[in-house]
């Protein structure tokens, strides 16, 4: 009857299976659902500006390249902090984690610069369907991004806290699974929405 | 449904069936014949009704004998399988040919309704063939028609009119859709199904009328406090009662010479021109009276009032222009004499004073058009709806001799 | 991807992170690429190629959904396939793909 | 959400001692008084709070349906104002829907997914307290509209841009977008958690293919709550957005397309309308057999059906649209595709018919409710079908016709389904029976009720009454003497039938309260693992987790087979099964402790929901508190210590507690 005392909390269940990795897949499938729609309300407005700015009069394609090669490769360090965590290297894991929020914090500053120089060259939030559908949809990205961030500075702090490494892999997983999908979702919207142009 | 149950007797069927179906057919008779309502989805009056009818009869039969087998089934279970005391039956769990079965013949049925569906739907969308087009606007709360300029009906110059559409019998119309507020929906049950009037989108609806005579409508997309009062008629003239329709609407305006109603014309230059356009009306001195109803309205216009006594309601056909007797007097006339009933318009004596003053004394209150006064700020000082004007019964007693003169 | 070592019970190893960190680093540098380079009418279809790529490679490897059970990739992709698929049909009502 | 259940240390090393961090340690344990609810995790307490908290909104939303009736007894009435009356049906139908049948739908889940599936709980306890709170704050804050300047008065469906700032000028819709934003992440969270559960925690033994019908169908729901909810979350978003911050999103002036609503909207909404009925399909599939004393006809087809409808129900959203102006071919596809869903809707109704067809029939008033499932859901699918060949639909749509049609399928299905259910499963929650006396009133006057007041909206619609009117006139209601103002007079008489039905459930509630009969262990004789354990359950639901071997794993237990004869005969009771499970109880048994931080992270929503529309510094107060919740969940202790427990923990319960 052992394995019946493990049914609860983040344990793995009769299956086999990570309760909360299980949890953490459907909740990312759910986001699919979200991003979708704020990205099809994008597109269908996009080209609506009204009296505005166009996107390709105030995209800056090569600011936005690095942004978005900053964010592609926080998921490298990401990836080697779960692989750290998994071998029970906290020094690594703390390492990595802190380098991913670096690279995710600088991520979010340029975006916010990015958004200071579209509303200064005259894309207000409510300027036209096209200005509020995209800053709606990397706003939820941006607000994403910068839970991320939280959470990983928490993560760190834990790990430091207690050391008993083993135990917070998953933990560490689950921050990376959500921080990848976050990134994923970048990819798609780099591509859609500034690369292609109206 | 066959089972391994030794077969049900044919009398007992047949008394379960009795039971069962007897009253509901009754039921359906009773409600398909007891009334002659004006909006009634199963009496066809033109073309396209009569392709959605001839489509839906049989498919609610269909439905009709599903429904029936389904309770029979279920009813014949309760009755046959209750529980006396038989031993517990066998743990049967199921049988997947059966099961097949039931499941395909369902599938079929309703691919047969979906060829017979996609055909009337693309029969219905046609537009090619069409004759005659006219610019259906809807409002809060009432419908504008626009007929542009089409020589062969006479049209020579375009027509604005409101509440109530006039169309040529067998004539194939074409309203093109839209709104300027919020969606609302054409609908004329005989003639048609509704089709949505979006804003910033124009949507192709087609009428026709077989007979003359007075169809009646109503909004049917929820848009607001008088969505229910947001009604319309289609009125279907003859041929040639439509050419004479169409030049009573191109008549030129004509000034009462003196008297209540000359007073009037001043009352309404001084109060209604802002939102309601009288065509040809000027002002004292002489300039044409233009109406800024955009300035004025958030929906950004107000009904054209050049002819408002050729029409038989107001406000979004929500009252009588007529009083009951002569209202009932055109509704009721036979289709040869309709034409001719119609034209007269509203005469002094058919007038229905009551709702008419009724409206100018107050129309919000005959008919609500905004929640809360206090609220409209966030329309930049525009009305939803006619305001209530704080008119005086001397000017309303012009006014209303005025408005009798607009035919 | 053939050459990558299986790691512990899923995964792979650092260096093959960083390989696949470069792989996805050529790829940006490439898409970006299209914007200062005129690549005809392969122009969207390419793009849309190396979106793909990109996209399946970070899920595949940095989300070991390819060493992983079965169940999380079904969850996950159930979302997504299911988002491309009810927005696509709602977008074309729009005739969003002619225009 | 970066809510994380935080793994668990072994019980016995409490990661951070729980006496050093005062108010951080987890609350103490308590069997009874009100604390033993509020910081609850136990997923069948929190399993009765929602459905109590649904039933109040059930009464609710009645009362304003009862009002709706009495406005349109007769013409020109004079109950409610216009303004009134488009509040509310707007409320009628948000209440009913997200306040009630959702709820009512996540209390039986709740309650019987885990004892279904022979679990000790949720797969995320303290989520599923979350989940409720995050309800009940958001049906109230909903409802606090009434109070603040009106309610939402959109309609339900809430079309742009009638739903706009300059439109809806007081502040009901932004209270209707919030509070259903609030209730969504309930869902959401439920959704995530429950099917985990499901897929995760199962007895051994139970493959997918030998769970309970209600659990499968319930499952379906989760799966249809996870994807559709993010979508109302978008159109939500987009629409407060506007409201309060601005944007154009659905103001045609800025050139935006009300259509974009409608299709956000709808892609929500029709899986929705399979979330609130395919839990009472499952509640029947339990229903039926067990007063048939026979299994259910085709199960896996009943199973199949459920997730086909599950996934077919994707694609028809448009049909809500057929007037709207798609155009003729999205128009014919999304015709077609409606159709279709009647064929797996078909299969179960023919299933629950053949699993009466030869069986030994008791009419309990569960019974009665689950038979009259089958027919009057029957009655209102075939209208759905007579709605899904699209060009009579444009006669249809928006008349009473589809009133009509809803509340069959919604009244005569999901919640005839409720009703089965908690005839019987009360003894089950309770272990006090429903007096079956009182319980035919209840029946009989709501299915008579019921039949009086939608029967003639059949009518009433196909003769041309429009629906959402707040007033109709004799001049538009025909001749003779069944003409429309009879029919809605009848309909109206037969709300007030209804509303009496309703009520002998409450009568019947509080006469069992008072004087009911303690329940038998096995009162209906019944096949699934729920009922193999006591009335109600223990704390941790079972002895000893059973090991299944059977679909109706439970009768199998009871009953055997004689395979000469084909007998079927009883071969121990309930008591003697149970008597087993005790002796060989499970030692160690791990529960899950209370919790301050679900209701505290909760309570943060309506706060930043009332700063979004009041003044933004309440929203970042409301967003402290969140952030506050989240933190103290995350290191709050995993486990009571012994000490804190009240009753003090006796190792002889052998019960400890943990995260
Ligand atoms: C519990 C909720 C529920 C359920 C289960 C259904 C089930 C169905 N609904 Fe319904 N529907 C609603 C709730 C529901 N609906 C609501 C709330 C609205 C209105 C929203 C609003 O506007 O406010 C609505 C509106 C609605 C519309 C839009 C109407 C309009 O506004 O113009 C349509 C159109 O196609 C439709 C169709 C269907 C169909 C085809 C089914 C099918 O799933 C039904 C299938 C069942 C059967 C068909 C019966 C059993 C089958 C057999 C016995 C087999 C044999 C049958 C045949 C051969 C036909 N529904
Ligand atoms: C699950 C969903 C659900 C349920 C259960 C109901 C139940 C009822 N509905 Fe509802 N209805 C909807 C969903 C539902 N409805 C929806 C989605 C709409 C569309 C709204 C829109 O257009 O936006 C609608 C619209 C709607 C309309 C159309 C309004 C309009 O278009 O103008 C009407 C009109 O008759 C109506 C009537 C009723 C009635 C009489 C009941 C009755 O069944 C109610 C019976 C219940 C009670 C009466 C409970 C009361 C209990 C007591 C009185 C006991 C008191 C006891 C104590 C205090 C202890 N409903
Ligand atoms: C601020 C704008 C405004 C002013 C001023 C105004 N009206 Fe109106 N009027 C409206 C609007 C808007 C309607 C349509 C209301 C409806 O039906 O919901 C209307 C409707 C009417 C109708 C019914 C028309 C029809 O075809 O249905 C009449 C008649 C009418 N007004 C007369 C008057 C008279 C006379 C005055 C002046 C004393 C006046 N109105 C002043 C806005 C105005
Ligand atoms: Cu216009 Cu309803
Ligand atoms: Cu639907």
């Amino acid at each position: 009857m052992a394995e019946l005392v493990q049914e609860h909390g983040a344990q793995h269940g009769s299956t086999g299976i990570s309760n909360i990795k299980l949890g953490m897949w459907l909740f990312l499938g759910s986001e699919c659902l979200l991003f979708g729609g704020l990205i099809s309300t994008y597109m269908l407005y996009r080209g609506r500006v009204g009296e505005g700015p166009t996107p390709m009069q105030v995209f800056d394609i090569p600011f936005t390249s690095v942004s978005s090669f900053v964010l592609l490769m926080s998921s490298l360090t990401m990836v080697l902090a779960v692989s750290a965590a998994a071998k029970a290297d906290d020094r690594s894991t703390v390492l990595w984690l802190t380098v991913t929020a670096l690279l995710g914090a600088t991520f979010v500053g340029g975006q916010v610069y990015e958004f200071t120089a579209f509303y200064n060259e005259g894309l207000g939030f409510s300027t036209s369907l096209f200005a509020s559908s995209f800053y709606v949809l990397t706003g939820f990205h941006g607000v994403h991004v910068t839970v991320g961030i939280i959470m990983l500075f928490a993560l760190v702090a834990m790990v430091r806290r207690n050391r008993i490494p083993g135990s917070k892999s998953e933990t560490v997983e689950m921050i990376g699974l959500y921080w990848h999908f976050v990134d994923i979702v970048w990819i798609v919207i780099f591509t859609l929405i500034y690369l292609i142009p109206v | 449904m066959t089972s391994a149950r030794p077969r049900p007797t044919a009398v007992n069927r047949l008394g379960s069936m009795r039971r069962r179906v007897l009253p509901a057919l009754a039921l359906v008779a009773l409600a398909g014949c007891a009334s002659n309502a004006p909006q009634d989805t199963w009496d066809p009056a033109g073309p396209n009704a009569q392709m959605i009818d001839d489509l839906q009869r049989p498919v609610f039969a269909v439905a009709g004998i599903v429904g029936l087998i389904v309770a029979a089934a279920v009813g014949w279970a309760i009755f046959r399988f209750r529980d006396r005391g038989q031993a517990i039956p066998k743990q049967t769990h199921g049988k997947p040919v059966l099961e097949i079965t039931l499941t395909i013949i369902p599938a079929l049925i309703l691919a047969v309704i979906g060829v017979f569906t996609v055909r009337t739907v693309f029969d219905l969308s046609k537009t090619d063939d069409t004759e005659m087009v006219i610019n259906v606007t809807g409002q809060q709360w009432w419908w504008e028609y626009d007929y542009p300029v089409q020589e062969e009906f006479g049209i020579t110059q375009p027509i604005i009119t409101s509440g109530q559409l006039v169309i040529p019998v067998g004539t194939k119309v074409m309203l093109r859709q839209t709104s300027r507020d919020v969606i609302h929906s054409y609908w004329i049950p005989r003639l048609n199904g509704k089709r949505d009037a979006v804003p910033g989108r124009v949507h192709l609806n087609r009428i026709e009328a077989d007979e003359p005579g007075i169809y009646a409508g109503q909004c049917t997309e929820f848009c607001g406090l008088s969505h229910a009062n947001m009604r319309m008629e289609a009125v279907a003239l003859s041929k040639e009662d439509f050419a004479a329709w169409v030049a009573q609407q191109l008549a030129p305006y004509e000034s009462p010479a003196d008297g209540l109603a000359k007073e009037g014309e001043a009352v309404f230059l001084n109060q209604c021109v802002r939102c309601h356009q009288v065509n040809g009306l000027e002002r004292a001195d002489g300039s044409p009276a233009i109406a800024a109803p955009d300035e004025n309205v958030v929906s950004g216009a107000a009904p054209n009032l050049s002819k408002l006594m050729s029409r038989n309601t107001f406000a979004g056909a929500m009252f009588d222009l007529l009083t009951p007797a002569c209202r009932r007097d055109v509704w009721e006339a036979s289709p040869a004499d309709f034409g001719s009933k119609y034209l007269a318009g509203v005469s002094e004596d058919c007038l229905n004073q009551t709702d008419l003053r009724g409206w100018l004394r107050n129309a919000p209150e005959m008919k609500p058009m905004y929640a809360n006064p206090a609220l409209l700020a966030g329309t930049g000082g525009k009305y939803r709806g006619m305001p209530y004007l704080a008119l005086t019964e001397s000017d309303i007693e012009k006014l209303v001799a005025y408005l009798v003169t607009l035919k | 991807m053939t050459e990558q070592h299986a790691h512990e019970e899923h995964g792979m190893s650092n260096a093959g992170y960083v390989r696949i960190a470069l792989i996805l680093a050529a790829i940006t540098a490439l898409e970006v690429s299209t914007y200062y380079v005129d690549f005809g009418p392969l122009f969207m279809p390419a793009l849309m190629v190396m979106m793909v790529v990109k996209f399946t490679m970070v899920v595949s490897y940095f989300m070991h959904l390819k060493f992983d059970k079965r169940v999380f990739s079904v969850m996950f992709y159930a979302g997504l396939f299911l988002a491309i698929f009810v927005y696509a049909a709602a977008l074309s009502t729009f005739k969003f793909f002619i225009a | 959400m970066a809510i994380i259940e935080r793994p668990s240390a072994p019980a016995t090393v409490p990661a951070i001692p729980s006496a050093s961090l005062g108010a951080l340690k987890r609350p103490v344990t308590t069997q009874h008084g009100w604390r033993s609810w509020l910081f609850t995790v136990d997923h069948k307490k929190l399993g009765i709070m929602y459905g109590a908290t649904a039933l109040f909104f059930f009464v609710v939303g009645g009362l304003e349906a009862v009002l709706i009736r009495l406005q349109l007894a007769l013409p020109d009435g004079r109950v409610l104002n216009a303004d009134l009356y488009n509040q509310m049906f707007t409320m009628h139908a948000t209440t009913m829907v997200f306040l009630f049948v959702m709820p009512m739908v996540s209390a039986f889940a709740n309650y019987f997914i885990p004892l279904q599936v022979g679990a000790r709980d949720v797969a995320f306890p303290r989520i599923n307290a979350f989940g409720f709170w995050a309800f009940l704050f958001g049906g109230i804050f909903l409802n606090l509209a009434w109070f603040l300047g009106g309610a939402a008065d959109g309609g339900w469906f809430m079309y742009a841009p009638n739903s706009g700032p300059v439109f809806s000028p007081s502040h009901g819709v932004d209270f209707w977008a919030l509070g259903l934003q609030i209730t969504g992440i309930a869902s959401l969270t439920g959704a995530v958690n429950l099917i985990v559960t499901v897929l995760n925690m199962r007895a051994p033994g139970m493959s997918l293919m030998k769970m309970p019908v209600f659990t499968w169908m319930a499952t379906v729901v989760q799966f249809l709550l996870l994807f559709a909810m993010p979508v109302i979350t978008v159109a939500l978003f987009l629409l407060m957005f506007q409201r309060n911050f601005g944007a154009t999103f659905f103001d045609v002036a800025a050139g935006a397309d009300p259509l974009l609503w409608q299709h956000l909207f709808w892609i929500f909404g029709h899986p929705e309308v399979y979330i609130l009925i395919l839990p009472s399909f499952g509640i029947i599939s339990e229903v039926l057999p067990v007063f048939s004393r026979k299994p259910l006809f085709g199960y896996p087809f009943v199973v199949f059906s459920g997730a086909a409808i599950g996934f077919v129900g994707w694609g028809v959203w448009a049909h809500h649209m057929f007037a709207s102006g798609l155009g003729p071919v999205s128009v014919a596809v999304f015709s077609v595709a409606t159709m279709a869903i009647a064929v797996p809707t078909g299969v179960k109704v023919v299933n629950w018919t053949m699993t009466l067809w030869g069986g030994k029939l008791q009419f309990t008033v569960a019974m009665k409710f689950a038979i009259a499932l089958i027919v009057l859901f029957t009655v209102g699918g075939l209208s759905g079908v007579t709605h899904a060949v699209a060009p009579s639909d444009t006669q249809q749509t928006d008349t009473y016709y589809i009133v009509a049609h809803f509340h069959y399928v919604l009244f005569g299905g999901a919640i005839f389904g409720i009703f089965s259910g908690m005839y019987y499963w009360w003894p089950k929650m309770f272990g006090k029976l429903l007096s079956e006396r009182i319980g035919n009133w209840n029946f009989w006057l709501m299915a008579i009720g019921m039949n009086l007041t939608f029967g003639p909206m059949h009518i009433l619609g196909l003769q041309g009454q429009p629906r959402r009117m707040y007033i109709w006139t004799e001049a538009r209601a025909g001749e003779g003497f069944f003409n429309l103002a009879f029919w809605n007079l009848v309909a109206s008489i037969g709300s007030i039938i209804l509303a009496v039905g309703v009520l002998f459930f409450f009568i019947n509630v509080l006469v069992t309260a008072r004087r009911g009969a303690q329940a038998p262990l096995d009162p209906w004789d019944a096949r699934s693992l729920e009922w193999m354990t006591s009335n109600p359950p223990k704390e941790h639901n079972f002895d000893s987790i059973p090991t299944v071997g059977h679909l109706d794993e439970f009768f199998h237990r009871k009953y055997a087979e004689d395979h000469q004869s084909g007998e079927i005969r009883k071969v121990q009771g309930a008591e003697e099964i149970l008597a087993e499970m005790e002796r060989n109880k499970d030692a160690h048994i791990h529960m899950p402790s209370p919790s301050y931080w679900p209701i505290v992270l909760a309570l943060g929503l309506p706060v930043i929901a009332f700063g979004l529309i009041y003044s933004i510094p309440v929203a970042i107060v409301g967003g402290l508190i969140v952030v506050l919740g989240c933190f103290g969940w995350a290191i709050e202790p995993s486990t009571a210590r012994d000490e804190d427990v009240d009753p003090p923990a006796a190792p002889s319960t052998e019960v400890v507690r943990h995260g």
